[in-house]
C-alpha cells in the first residue's frame, strides 16, 4: 500500500507542480515579450486569473461528444506524458510512475492529445478549425524529422532507448549529453519552436487569419482545461529536455533554473520573428534542422 | 491667355454639336463643357467621347432631385487626361419609374453608380447586373434619397432618443454665449427655436 | 464379334463418303446419320484397338499381301493409335455438333459431310501409315479436302482463304514430293522402317538436304512460324465445326507427320535446335499477333499457332520428359482448342463482324456458350483446376531437365500475353453492359451435348490427371525407342 | 475422413451452395451465406487437428497439404476476417445484382487462401494461388466499373507474380527433385549461389507482388477500390497477408541461413520506400477508397520491412502487424462501405458530418484509425513500437527515419478521413442518412473490440506469432502479456499506459461534465462563429477541397514522378512491338509463299553449320 | 461545498477578482472606434496589464465593444455575436455615436441608442474616445464587476421579450435563431 498510495500522491504533486511552473512560465514568457514591445505586460500570475475567470463561466457550447472530449484528450496526453517523463533525477517524491519511460512511447503519445483535439475541433464544423488542424498537422510532420533525427541519434550513441537510461550515461560520464553529442542537441534545439507553436510557426492558431484556429469554438471551461494541458504539456516538454541533453535535475530549483533558460530559447525567438506559412515551415525544418540531424546520426552511428 | 485657353473646349463642344442634337451645351469654364442629351442619346455621345475624343475616364455618376420640375437630372462626368477637360453629360427624366439605358457595357465601374442611384433614388437601368440590395439591407420604405422622402420624421419614428438634454442648444449657440461671437445668419434659420 | 482391323480407318470413311449422295437419293436425312454411324464405329474400334495393346507389340497389317519392304503396311502403335483415337473421338464430337447444321441446307450437308469424311480419313491414314510415299498420299488428300472445306462458304473471304490455303499446300506437297524422291533415288525403298535402317548409309550432304525439304515441306502443314500464314485466314473462314476439326485434327497429323519422319526415319543431329529455335519464333509471333486482334475467330487461330509452336519445343527436346509434355500438350490443345472454336462458334454466329467487341454481355444472353467459352480460356491460360495446367507444369518440367532456363522465362512471358487477350474476352461478356440489336442463336442441343462432353474431359484431366498419364507414357516409350518400330515392321530383317 | 480435406469440401460445397442459392432466391442465398459463413470458423477452430497431413501424388507429382504454427497464425487471420467480412457483405450487397457469382467467388478466394496456408509442396501451392488470383480478378471486375484499366491491370501483375514464382518452382524441381517445401528448405545451401539467387528472387517477386511492394503495387489502388467493399477488407486485409506468408518463409527461412541477409535488407529497403510514398500518395487523395487502397500500400511495407530486417524482434514486429493491419484494415474498409450504401458516396469533398447520424460507424471508424495510425493506448502502437526498437537495436537509422516520417505523415490521412467522412459541417443533403444495418454494424463492433483488446494485452496475439515464428527458425522467442522489452533490456508496461490514460480521462471527464453538462445546450454546426454572418443551412461551409495544399505545395518535387508513367509508356512500347509483330502477317498469299520460299534458301544456306555436313 | 450564502459570497469575490483581472475583448470593431483599440493595446498604453486581452471568437470572449455608430446591418450582426458570447459577458459602448447617435443622429439606417437594443455596462464619451478614455472605461467596467454590478448580460436574460421587440423592430427580416442561452 505505502508504495501504491505513495505513486499517486507523488503523482498528484508532480500534476500540481506541472501546472503551477507551467503556468508561471507562461506569465513570464508573457512580461518578457511585453517587456521587448516596450510595454508594462500583465502580471506574471495572469495565466492562473485567466483559467479561473474561464472556469467560471456560466454557459458552455456542445457541438456534440466528440467537441466535449477534444479537451480531454488534450489534458490526458499531457498528464499522461508527465507520468513517463522523470521529473527528478532520484527525488523521492516526485518518481511519480516514471518507469523506464521509453522515449518512443514518448513520441507517439505527444501526438495522441493533438490528434485528438483535432478530431474535436473537426466536430465543431467550424471550417477555421479544420483549416487550422490541416496546418498544424503538416508542421507537426515537418518538425518531428529532426526531433526524431535527434532521439534516434542519443539511442543508437548510448544504446538504451530509456530515459532514465540517458539520464544514467550523463550522471556516470559527467558530461551533459549537449556536450558529447553536440548535433544532436541543435538539431533538437531547432526542433522546439515548432513543438511549442511560438511566434515563427504559430500560423495553426492564428487569431487574425484563423480566428483561433482549432480552438475557435471552445469557450468556458473547455478553454481552461486546454489551457492548463498547454502550461503542463510546456513543462514536460521542457523537463524531457533537460532530462535528455542537460542531465536532469537533482532537486526542483535547479530543475526551474534549467527548464527557464531553456525556455526562454523558444519565447525569445519568438517574440522577435514574424509568422511563417506553413510550407515555408515545413521547407525551413527539412533544412538546416534535418541537416545537423543526419550529421547527428552520422555521428552517433560511427 | 484666357482666350486661346478655351478654344480646345469650344472644339469640342462644336464638334458635339455637329454630330448629335444636344438641348443645352455651353462651357462653363475653363476645363469644364456641360451637355444635356436626351435620355436615348446618351450612349452614342459616351461612345463617341470615349473612342473619338478620347474620354477615356469615367470620373462620376450623380443624380439630381428636382422635384420642382418633377425630374431627376442624371450626370456622366467624362475627363481626357491629356487635354485635362471634364465633359458633363446630364439628361433629364421624369421621377416616377423613370428608366435609363445601361451603360457598364463602356465602363465597367458605372454598374456600382447605377445600382446606388436605382436604390438611393428608384431610376431603373435595362439589364443592370447585380443583386437588388446595395447598402441598405431590407428596406421596405422610400428610397431614401429623393427629396419627398422625410428623413427627420422617418427617424423620430424607427429610433429612440436618449430622453433629457432636450433642451440642448445648438453648439454655435453655446460657442455665441461663451465667445459672444454674432451667430452667422444662415445657421439662425436651424437654431431649435 | 467384328473383327477389329486397322484398316477399316481409311477405307469405311472412303467408301461411305462417295456413297452419301447415293444414301441421300434414298432417305434424306440419312446423309445426316451416316457419318455419325461410321465415325461412331471408327471411334469404338480405335477404343477397343487401343485399349487392350500389348506394350511393344504394335499391330502391322501388310496392305494387298505385299511384305513390308514393298508393300503398304500400317502401324497402329502405342503413339499412333493415341493419335488416331484422339481424331476419331474429336471427328465423332465435331459430327455431333454439327448434325443439324442450321446454316446448312440439305445439298450443303452432303457436301459437308462428304468433305469432312475425307479428310478424317487422310488424317487417320496420315498418322497410320508406315510408308513414306503413302504419307504423302494421306497429307494430299487431308489438304485438299480442308481446300474444299475452306471454301464451304460462297464468300469472297472463304474463297480467298482457301486460295492462300491451297497455293502453301501445294508448296509443301511440291517439297515432300521432291525429298522423297530424293530419298527413293538414296535409299532405293519406301518403307520407314526400311529407310530408317539404311538411313546412316546416305552421305550427308544429300541427307541435309532432304531433311530441310522434309521440315519446310511438314512445317507448312505443322503451322511452323514462317509458313503458318495461312492458318488465320483458313480457320476463321471456315464454319465452326471445321476450324475446330482443322485445329483438332489437320495440326496433328501435320504435327504427326513432322515427328515421325524426324524422330524414327530420318536421324538427323541439329534439326532439334532448328526445331527449339522455330517453335520459340512460331509462339512469340503467334501470341503477340493475337494480342492485337479485332476478331474472336482469328484471336483463336493465332492462339492455336502459338499452341503449336509450344508443342514443337516440347518435342525439340528429344528427352523422354520432353515428349511426354508434348504429347500432353498435344491432347490438351485438341481438346480445349475445339471446345473454344466450337463455343466460339455460336457467339460469333450471333454477332454480325464476328468482332469481340460486339460479344459485350453476352454472359447473360448465352449463358452456357459463354460458360464453355470461359471454361476453355481458362483451360488453355493453364489455370489450375482444368487439365491445361498440368500440360503447362510438364512442359516447364522438361524445359527445365533440359535446363533452357531462357525458355521457360519465354515461355512464361508469352503466357502472360495470352492470360490478358484471353481475359479481355471474358471481361467483355460477364461484364460489360450487352449493345441494343442482337439476335440471340442459342446453341441446339446436339451442340450443347458436344460442348459438355469436351467440358467433362477437360475437367476430369485437369482434377486427376493420371486418367491418361500413363497412356502418354506408353506412347512415350514406343516413339522412343527407334528400334523397336523398325523391328516390329521387319521382324525377319536381322539387323547388319 | 481427414479434416483438412474436409476443410476444402466445406469451403467448396460452401461456394457451391450459396451459387445456387442466390441463383434460386435472395433470402435463401443469404441465409446459406451466413450459415458457410459461420460454419467454416467454427469447423476450423474446433475439429481442425494441426498436426496430421494429407498426401497424394497426381501425375508424377507427390502433393502434400498440412499445417505447420506458421501457416496457422495466418490462416486465423483469414478465418477470423473473412466470415465477419461475409456476415457484413450479406448486408453490404443488398441491393446489388449477380449476388451468385460475388459469393462464389468470395468463398473460392477463400478456398485459396486456406489452401495456400495448408499446402506444404509448391505444386499444391501454386494450384490455390492460381485460384485465389482469378476468384479475386471476377470479384475486382464484379461491379465492371472501368474493367479494362483496373481488371487486365491486376491480373497482368498477379500472373508475372504466379508465373516468376513457376518458373522458380520448375526450376527447384529440377535441382531438389522433388516438389516439397522441407526438401527445397534443406537443400537450399547446397544449390550454387546463381541458382539459390535466382530461385529466391523469382520466389520473391511473386510473393512481392501480392503484398504490392513499391514497383510491383500500381494494381493495388484499382483494384482495392474497384472492388465491392465488403470483399476488399478481406483482399487487402487477408489476401495480402498471402504475399507476407510467402515472404517470411523465403526471406528468413532461405536468406537468414544461407547467410544472405543482404536480399532481405533490400526489401526492408524497399518496404520502407513503399510505406513513404504510399503514404505521401494517400494524403492527397480525395476518394476515401483510394485514400485507405494507399494507406493499406504503405501499412504492408511497414510489415515487409519488418520481416526484411530479418531480427527476432523485427519479424514479431511484421507479423504482429499483419494481425493488426488485417483488423483494422478490414474495419475501415467496412465502415467506408457502410457509409458508400447509407450516404450513396464517399467523395470527401462531398459527404461530410455523418458522426451523428452513424454513431456505430464512427466508433468503430475512430478506434481503427487510433488503432493504424498506431497511437499508445491501442494495439497499434505494440507492433510500431517493436518495429522501431528492432530497426534501432541493429542500428539502421536512416530506414527509422523513412518509417517515422510515413508514420507521421499517415497522421495526416488518418485525420483527413475521419474529419472527411464524419465530422465537419451538417450538410442537409445528408440529413436522410440512418445508421447502417446492423448485419454490418456487428462484424465491425467485433473487430473493434480486437483491437481495443490488444491495446492492453498484445499477448494474446504474441502467443500466436510466438508459435508462428518457431517454423521461421526462432525457437524461443520471449514475450510477456503485456510488456514489450527489446535488445537493449527496455521496457514499456502497456497496461500502465492503458491504465494511466484511462484513469486521466475518466478524472477530467468528471470534472467537465460536472454540473457543465446540463447547462450546456446543444449547438448545430451552422451557428459557429462565423463573425455574425448568417448562415443559412444551405450554405455550404464544409473544408475539404485541397486538404493539405501546403503539404502539397512542399511535396511538389517528390510527387512530380509517378511510377504509373513508366508502366503506360512501357506499355505502348508492347503495343507498338505487338502491332509491328502483326504487320508479318500481311495477309495475302504471295507474301506467305515468298516467306516460304526465303526460308528454304536460308536453311539451305546455312544447312552447313545447321546439320554439321 | 455547502452553498449557503457565506460560502456563496467568498464564491463571488473570488469570481469577481477573477473576472475583474482577466477581460477578453472580442476582436469585432463595427465603427470609426476599432482603430483606437490597437493603440489602447500596444506599448503605449498597454491595456493587457489590466489582464485585458483580444480573444478572435465569441465563444472564448467576455467583452463585447461596440466602438462607433451602428448601422440597422451591422446590428444585427452584432446581436448575433453578443448572444453566441458565453455568460458573464459586458458591452461597452465606444463613442457619442452609440450614445445618442452622435454625429448619425439623423441618418436614416443608424440606432441611436444603443442601450434599447443591447444591455451596455459602460459607454465612453467622446467622439472616438482617446486610449486614455478607454481605459478609464475599462477599469470603470472592472470596478463595477468588482461590486458585482456589471450583470448586463443578466438584464438581457431577464427582460429579453422588451430587448428583441426593440430589435424586431428595426429588423425586418430576423434570420438568427432565437436566444438560446
Amino acid at each position: 500500500m505505502e508504495g501504491i498510495g505513495y505513486k499517486i500522491l507523488g503523482a498528484v504533486l508532480t500534476t500540481i507542480l506541472a501546472f503551477v511552473v507551467g503556468m508561471f512560465y507562461g506569465g513570464f514568457s508573457r512580461k518578457i515579450i511585453a517587456r521587448i514591445q516596450n510595454r508594462v505586460g500583465p502580471p506574471v500570475w495572469q495565466n492562473f486569473l485567466d483559467v479561473l475567470k474561464l472556469l467560471f463561466k456560466k454557459t458552455s457550447v456542445r457541438y456534440g461528444l466528440m467537441h466535449h472530449f477534444a479537451p480531454l484528450w488534450m489534458i490526458t496526453m499531457s498528464i499522461t506524458t508527465l507520468m513517463f517523463v522523470p521529473v527528478l533525477n532520484d527525488g523521492l517524491f516526485f518518481s511519480n510512475l516514471n518507469f523506464s519511460g521509453d522515449i518512443i512511447f514518448l513520441l507517439y503519445i505527444m501526438v495522441f492529445g493533438s490528434l485528438g483535439m483535432a478530431l474535436g475541433a473537426g466536430s465543431t464544423g467550424n471550417p477555421n478549425s479544420a483549416i487550422g488542424v490541416s496546418r498544424g498537422l503538416t508542421q507537426m510532420v515537418g518538425f518531428e524529422i529532426p526531433w526524431v533525427m535527434a532521439l534516434v541519434a542519443l539511442m543508437i550513441q548510448y544504446k538504451t532507448t530509456s530515459v532514465t537510461g540517458l539520464m544514467e550515461v550523463q550522471s556516470q560520464s559527467g558530461t551533459w549529453l549537449m556536450f558529447s553529442s553536440p548535433f544532436a542537441f541543435i538539431a533538437a534545439l531547432l526542433a522546439m519552436p515548432g513543438m511549442f507553436r511560438y511566434s515563427p510557426f504559430d500560423i495553426v492558431g492564428a487569431p487574425a487569419e484563423l480566428a483561433s484556429g482549432p480552438i475557435s469554438e471552445f469557450g468556458g471551461k473547455y478553454l481552461s482545461t486546454m489551457m492548463t494541458s498547454g502550461s503542463i504539456f510546456a513543462f514536460v516538454k521542457l523537463t524531457l529536455y533537460v532530462d535528455l541533453f542537460m542531465g536532469g535535475a537533482s532537486n526542483l530549483i535547479v530543475l526551474v533554473l534549467k527548464t527557464f533558460t531553456l525556455y526562454m530559447y523558444p519565447v525569445l525567438w519568438g517574440a522577435v520573428s514574424a509568422r511563417f506559412r506553413t510550407e515555408q515551415s515545413v521547407r525551413y525544418f527539412w533544412g538546416w534542422p534535418t541537416f545537423f540531424g543526419f550529421i547527428a546520426l552520422i555521428y552517433a552511428a560511427f | 491667355m484666357s482666350e486661346n485657353k478655351l478654344n480646345k473646349e469650344q472644339l469640342l463642344l462644336d464638334l458635339l454639336k455637329k454630330k448629335f442634337i444636344l438641348n443645352e451645351s455651353a462651357v462653363r469654364r475653363a476645363k469644364r463643357v456641360e451637355v444635356k442629351v436626351d435620355p436615348k442619346e446618351i450612349i452614342p455621345v459616351l461612345l463617341y467621347a470615349k473612342e473619338n475624343s478620347r474620354y477615356i475616364s469615367f470620373a462620376h455618376m450623380s443624380c439630381v432631385d428636382w422635384i420642382e420640375d418633377g425630374e431627376f437630372e442624371v450626370v456622366y462626368i467624362l475627363w481626357n487626361p491629356e487635354d485635362k477637360i471634364n465633359l458633363f453629360v446630364k439628361t433629364r427624366i421624369s421621377r416616377d419609374n423613370g428608366v435609363l439605358p445601361n451603360i457598364d457595357f463602356i465602363w465597367r465601374q458605372a454598374n456600382t453608380y447605377e445600382r446606388e442611384i436605382r436604390e438611393m433614388f428608384g431610376i431603373q437601368f435595362e439589364g443592370l447586373v447585380g443583386r437588388q440590395e446595395f447598402i441598405l439591407e431590407d428596406w421596405e420604405h422610400m428610397p431614401p434619397m429623393r427629396r419627398d422622402f422625410d428623413t427627420a420624421e422617418f427617424v423620430k419614428k424607427t429610433y429612440f432618443k436618449r430622453p433629457g438634454r432636450e433642451d440642448a442648444k445648438d453648439v454655435r449657440e453655446f460657442v455665441q454665449e461663451r465667445t459672444d461671437e454674432e451667430l452667422p445668419d444662415f445657421a439662425k434659420k436651424y437654431s431649435r427655436d | 464379334m467384328v473383327i477389329t482391323d486397322p484398316v477399316y480407318f481409311i477405307a469405311l470413311p472412303l467408301l461411305t463418303a462417295f456413297l452419301l449422295p447415293l444414301f441421300g437419293k434414298i432417305y434424306k436425312p440419312l446423309i445426316g446419320i451416316i457419318p455419325g454411324l461410321v465415325f461412331a464405329f471408327l471411334a469404338y474400334i480405335s477404343f477397343d484397338l487401343y485399349l487392350n495393346l500389348v506394350p511393344g507389340k504394335p499391330i502391322i497389317i501388310q496392305m494387298a499381301g505385299w511384305a513390308p519392304p514393298w508393300g503398304i503396311n500400317l502401324v497402329f502403335s502405342e503413339f499412333s493409335g493415341l493419335i488416331v483415337t484422339l481424331i476419331t473421338f474429336l471427328a465423332f464430337l465435331v459430327w455431333v455438333y454439327s448434325y443439324n447444321f442450321k446454316k446448312v441446307g440439305f445439298d450443303n450437308s452432303k457436301k459437308y459431310f462428304t468433305l469432312l469424311m475425307l479428310m478424317v480419313a487422310g488424317s487417320i491414314g496420315v498418322v497410320l501409315t508406315g510408308d513414306i510415299f503413302n504419307m504423302f498420299v494421306f497429307l494430299e488428300i487431308t489438304a485438299i479436302y480442308s481446300y474444299g472445306l475452306t471454301a464451304f462458304y460462297k464468300g469472297r473471304d472463304s474463297a480467298e482463304a482457301a486460295f492462300k490455303y491451297l497455293l502453301l499446300g501445294s508448296l509443301s506437297s511440291v517439297f515432300i514430293l521432291l525429298a522423297i524422291l530424293l530419298l527413293y533415288k538414296q535409299v532405293g525403298t519406301l518403307n520407314m522402317a526400311d529407310i530408317a535402317v539404311k538411313a546412316q548409309s546416305i552421305d550427308p550432304k544429300m541427307k541435309s538436304i532432304i531433311a530441310i525439304l522434309f521440315f519446310v515441306g511438314l512445317g507448312i502443314e505443322a503451322e511452323m512460324f514462317p509458313m503458318n500464314g495461312w492458318v488465320p485466314d483458313a480457320y476463321s473462314q471456315a464454319p465452326g465445326p471445321v476450324a475446330a476439326s482443322f485445329a483438332g485434327m489437320l495440326a496433328k497429323s501435320g504435327i504427326y507427320a513432322l515427328i515421325r519422319v524426324f524422330y524414327t526415319v530420318l536421324e538427323v543431329k541439329g534439326v532439334f535446335d532448328l526445331l527449339l529455335i522455330m517453335g520459340l519464333l512460331t509462339i512469340i509471333f503467334a501470341e503477340f499477333s493475337a494480342m492485337r486482334q479485332k476478331h474472336l475467330r482469328r484471336m483463336l487461330a493465332y492462339s492455336s499457332i502459338g499452341q503449336m509452336g509450344l508443342i514443337m519445343v516440347a518435342f525439340s527436346f528429344n528427352t523422354k520428359a520432353g515428349i511426354f509434355a508434348g504429347l500432353f500438350l498435344m491432347f490438351n490443345h485438341a481438346i480445349i482448342k475445339t471446345l473454344l472454336f466450337l463455343s466460339s462458334g455460336f457467339l460469333t454466329y450471333s454477332t454480325k463482324q464476328k468482332k469481340i467487341r460486339d460479344l459485350d454481355g453476352f454472359g447473360k444472353i448465352m449463358p452456357f456458350t459463354s460458360l464453355m467459352f470461359g471454361l476453355g480460356a481458362f483451360a488453355i491460360v493453364g489455370l489450375p483446376p482444368f487439365s491445361g495446367f498440368w500440360g503447362k507444369l510438364n512442359m516447364l518440367v522438361a524445359t527445365a531437365d533440359s535446363n533452357l532456363y531462357f525458355v521457360i522465362a519465354l515461355i512464361l512471358l508469352v503466357a502472360v500475353v495470352e492470360i490478358v487477350y484471353y481475359f479481355k474476352v471474358i471481361g467483355r461478356l460477364y461484364f460489360r453492359q450487352q449493345h441494343k440489336d442482337v439476335e440471340v442463336h442459342n446453341p441446339t442441343w446436339n451442340a450443347i451435348l458436344a460442348m459438355s462432353i469436351l467440358a467433362i474431359v477437360i475437367i476430369g484431366v485437369g482434377i486427376y490427371p493420371d486418367l491418361i498419364t500413363d497412356y502418354l507414357t506408353k506412347a512415350t516409350n514406343e516413339l522412343f525407342d527407334k528400334a523397336g518400330y523398325i523391328h516390329s515392321v521387319l521382324p525377319n530383317l536381322s539387323l547388319n | 475422413m481427414n479434416s483438412l480435406v474436409l476443410l476444402i469440401l466445406i469451403i467448396a460445397g460452401g461456394a457451391l451452395l450459396s451459387y445456387f442459392g442466390h441463383k434460386i432466391n435472395k433470402i435463401l442465398g443469404n441465409i446459406t451465406v451466413f450459415a458457410v459463413a459461420l460454419i467454416i470458423p467454427i469447423y476450423w477452430f474446433t475439429q481442425v487437428d494441426f498436426t496430421e497431413t494429407v498426401s497424394f501424388t497426381v501425375s508424377g507429382f507427390h502433393m502434400e497439404l498440412g499445417y505447420n504454427m506458421y501457416g496457422k497464425l495466418f490462416s486465423m487471420i483469414v478465418m477470423i476476417l473473412s466470415p465477419l467480412a461475409l456476415i457484413y457483405a450479406i448486408g453490404y450487397m443488398k441491393d446489388q445484382k449477380k449476388l451468385a457469382t460475388f459469393y462464389f467467388s468470395f468463398l473460392f478466394s477463400i478456398l485459396g487462401m486456406t489452401g495456400i496456408l495448408m499446402s506444404r509442396d509448391f505444386v499444391s501451392l501454386f494450384i490455390f494461388w492460381e485460384i485465389m488470383t482469378w476468384s479475386s480478378y471476377l470479384l475486382v471486375i464484379f461491379l465492371g466499373k472501368d474493367v479494362q484499366k483496373t481488371g487486365i491491370k491486376y491480373m497482368v501483375f498477379s500472373a508475372i507474380g504466379a508465373y516468376a514464382m513457376l518458373m522458380a518452382i520448375v526450376i527447384i524441381y529440377k535441382n531438389t527433385g522433388s516438389m516439397m517445401l522441407s526438401d527445397y528448405f534443406g537443400s537450399f545451401a547446397g544449390f550454387t549461389l546463381q541458382t539459390k539467387l535466382l530461385t529466391g528472387i523469382l520466389l520473391l517477386l511473386g510473393f512481392a507482388v501480392k503484398s504490392a511492394v513499391m514497383p510491383l503495387h500500381v494494381w493495388a489502388p484499382g483494384a482495392y477500390s474497384n472492388t465491392p467493399m465488403a470483399y476488399t477488407s478481406v483482399f487487402s486485409g487477408a489476401l495480402s497477408k498471402m504475399g507476407i506468408y510467402g515472404l517470411g518463409f523465403v526471406v528468413v527461412n532461405l536468406f537468414a541461413q544461407a547467410n544472405l541477409e543482404i536480399v532481405g535488407y533490400v526489401l526492408a529497403w524497399m518496404g520502407a520506400i513503399t510505406a513513404v510514398l504510399a503514404t505521401f500518395s494517400a494524403v492527397f487523395q480525395h476518394d476515401a477508397k483510394k485514400l485507405l487502397a494507399y494507406s493499406s500500400i504503405a501499412q504492408l511495407g511497414y510489415i515487409v520491412t519488418g520481416i526484411g530486417i530479418g531480427t527476432e524482434l523485427s519479424i514479431m514486429a511484421g507479423l504482429y502487424l499483419a494481425v493488426l493491419h488485417a483488423a483494422f484494415k478490414g474495419v475501415l474498409f467496412m465502415v467506408v462501405g457502410a457509409v458508400e450504401r447509407q450516404a450513396g458516396t464517399t467523395d470527401m469533398n462531398v459527404v461530410s458530418g455523418l458522426a451523428r447520424k452513424m454513431p456505430f460507424t464512427f466508433f468503430t471508424a475512430l478506434i481503427a484509425i487510433i488503432a493504424l495510425a498506431g497511437i499508445p493506448p491501442l494495439g497499434g502502437f505494440v507492433g510500431k513500437w517493436m518495429l522501431y526498437e528492432s530497426l534501432i537495436n541493429n542500428s539502421n537509422f536512416l530506414m527509422v527515419i523513412m518509417i517515422f516520417l510515413s508514420s507521421t505523415a499517415a497522421f495526416l490521412y488518418c485525420f483527413k478521413f475521419l474529419f472527411g467522412l464524419f465530422l465537419g459541417q451538417q450538410e442537409p443533403e445528408f440529413d436522410h442518412v440512418k445508421e447502417a444495418s446492423p448485419v454490418m454494424i456487428i462484424p465491425m463492433l467485433l473487430l473493434s473490440v480486437f483491437l481495443l483488446v490488444t491495446g492492453a494485452y498484445p499477448g494474446i496475439v504474441f502467443k500466436y506469432v510466438a508459435e508462428g515464428m518457431t517454423n521461421l527458425g526462432f525457437h524461443d522467442v520471449n514475450w510477456q502479456m503485456s510488456v514489450l522489452t527489446n535488445a537493449w533490456g527496455d521496457s514499456v508496461n502497456v497496461q500502465h499506459v492503458y491504465l494511466s490514460v484511462v484513469v486521466v480521462f475518466v478524472a477530467f471527464l468528471i470534472f467537465i461534465t460536472w454540473r457543465g453538462y446540463k447547462h450546456s445546450t446543444k449547438i448545430s454546426t451552422k451557428d459557429i462563429s462565423s463573425s455574425g454572418e448568417m448562415i443559412k443551412p444551405e450554405d455550404n461551409m464544409t473544408y475539404a477541397m485541397d486538404f493539405y495544399k501546403p503539404f502539397q505545395r512542399v511535396l511538389q518535387p517528390i510527387l512530380k514522378w509517378k511510377i504509373n508513367k513508366y508502366y503506360e509508356d512501357f506499355g505502348k512500347g508492347l503495343e507498338a512491338l505487338f502491332d509491328f509483330m502483326r504487320r508479318i502477317y500481311t495477309g495475302n498469299g504471295q507474301t506467305y509463299a515468298v516467306y516460304v520460299i526465303i526460308f528454304l534458301a536460308i536453311l539451305l544456306i546455312f544447312s552447313k553449320s545447321i546439320f554439321g555436313y | 461545498m455547502y452553498n449557503d450564502k457565506e460560502s456563496q459570497k467568498i464564491v463571488d469575490i473570488i469570481q469577481n477578482y477573477a473576472r475583474k483581472h482577466s477581460l477578453f475583448i472580442l476582436a469585432y470593431g463595427t465603427g470609426c472606434g476599432a482603430i483606437e483599440i490597437p493603440p489602447t493595446m500596444t506599448s503605449r498604453y498597454d491595456a493587457e496589464r489590466f489582464g485585458i486581452r483580444g480573444s478572435a471568437t465569441p465563444r472564448q470572449a467576455d467583452v463585447l465593444l461596440i466602438t462607433g455608430y451602428l448601422a440597422t446591418k451591422s446590428l444585427k450582426r452584432v446581436i448575433k455575436v453578443y448572444e453566441q458570447m458565453q455568460d458573464p459577458k459586458y458591452v461597452i459602448g465606444f463613442g457619442s455615436c452609440t450614445i445618442n447617435g452622435g454625429m448619425y443622429w439623423d441618418s436614416y439606417n443608424t440606432i441611436n441608442v444603443l442601450d434599447k437594443y443591447l444591455p451596455v455596462d459602460v459607454y465612453i464619451n467622446g467622439c472616438m474616445p482617446r486610449p486614455e478614455a478607454v481605459i478609464a472605461g475599462f477599469v470603470k467596467l472592472q470596478k463595477l464587476i468588482q461590486q458585482g454590478k456589471a450583470d448586463g448580460w443578466d438584464i438581457y436574460k431577464k427582460n429579453i421579450d422588451e430587448y428583441k421587440a426593440n430589435q424586431k423592430k428595426i429588423i425586418t427580416n430576423w434570420v438568427m435563431p432565437d436566444f438560446n442561452f
